[in-house]
């Protein structure tokens, strides 16, 4: 039976215990769960709040076609993305997937590849506001387009 | 046809979003966002440098050649940062 | 800061959320936590439990080489590992692999790594006990090596 | 010096250790395990098989031509099924 992912887009926190744990709640058949977890961060120490704006609509769906391409390339038994929008300190749980499979290396690549077209394609924009410098919107990093690259059918990916 | 707009795009415009009468002449994204760019200094400035906007047909991803014709709504925006 | 993992093997279960928690705890520094946990499976139904046996003083000694080579490898900002040993049924939680860094590759890659070494050096043996076939101990399995290879150093890996 | 012996090793030595006195002329493990071997059946049994068999020396990995000289302690083992 494929997996039927399950999708939230909310403002409050997320509970990645209590993720874990219901993917793999009354089964026997799961031998693996990889969750990632992704927080504010502040590597400079003046990160004040980032501010999440998405496209309401755009967003549930996006994240619903990505966890269903994941289903379909790799053996899931459960995927469970949640992404936070909003306005969130340093410290604060940004996404969370959850990915859960008989096979290790099922579930870790699907949780990589999950993270990797997120990044890229689900519609989010963050905005930082700092303490004593300006703040902004967040600009896309080139490295994500190459990490999303990896998973494009025929290519080979090298580490 | 609504049109919208998010984050960096949404402050230059000054709005999120607009419903439009689009002229019949339209036909792809990018004749859509030369269109746009004449409404007021804030969507030139917002659809300028299309390199770095992208833009969504009924919430869907798609490029600046693709039609307008039957969209219900059409947004453009910068590369996503969410994750 | 290089991280100093934490590494324990206990015949009592572990909470996931409280680990994944912990390691970010009082923390802004970090932006990705990926966890992996493994659980005992019944593919056919006929599992009664699993009981594992390892080698006290060695396990502990090979777990933390393990985290310590991720540790050089990766910039990371914690390892968690924790592993049961003793009887456990279908469904229960048998090992657990958490790891924190600023970046997302890093805490993917480090908690796949921890997970495909310690498969093939920490000293734990399972043996099954079915209900109606006879059970027997686990016998290890090629693939485990192949994915342990994948991590040998001037391999280039491809998916 | 102590022998250790694992999972299915174990339950066909019978025990799961032994403090033994090595001859001076066992030089590696190799010949440690030819030596074991002539205890009992199920040593001979055990230990038949030295590629299905993994050996620690003062727990940590080592292969067959390693030395026993000097060691407290050497375990033999099936291959690891942990995870």
């Amino acid at each position: 039976m494929a997996a039927t992912p399950s999708v939230s887009v909310q403002a409050e926190a997320f509970d990645t215990g209590a993720e874990v744990a219901a993917l793999a709640a009354g089964r026997t058949d799961i031998g693996a769960v990889v969750s990632f977890t992704g927080l504010v961060r502040d590597l400079t120490g003046d990160l004040e709040a980032m501010t999440l704006e998405h496209y309401p609509g755009m967003t549930e769906r996006e994240l619903t076609a990505i966890a269903e391409d994941a289903c379909k390339r790799w053996p899931l038994d459960g995927v469970r993305v949640i992404h936070r929008h909003g306005r969130l300190t340093p410290g604060d749980p940004i996404v969370l997937v959850v990915t859960a499979s008989a096979h290790r290396r099922a579930a870790f690549e699907a949780a990589d590849f999950l993270m990797d077209y997120l990044k890229t394609r689900a519609p989010f924009w963050k905005k930082e506001s700092h303490r004593n410098t300006a703040g902004g919107w967040v600009e896309a990093k080139a490295e994500d387009d190459t990490d999303a690259a990896r998973w494009e059918k025929g290519k080979k990916v090298q580490k | 046809m609504l049109i919208l707009y998010f984050a960096s795009l949404r402050e230059r415009v000054g709005y999120g979003e607009e419903t439009l009468d689009v002229p019949t002449d339209i036909v792809t994204i990018a004749d859509l966002a030369r269109w746009l760019s004449t409404r007021s200094e804030g969507h030139s400035e917002a659809l300028a440098n299309t390199a770095a906007i992208r833009v969504a047909r009924d919430q869907v991803h798609v490029d600046f050649d693709a039609p307008v014709e039957g969209a219900r709504e059409i947004a453009f925006f910068p590369p996503v940062t969410g994750g």
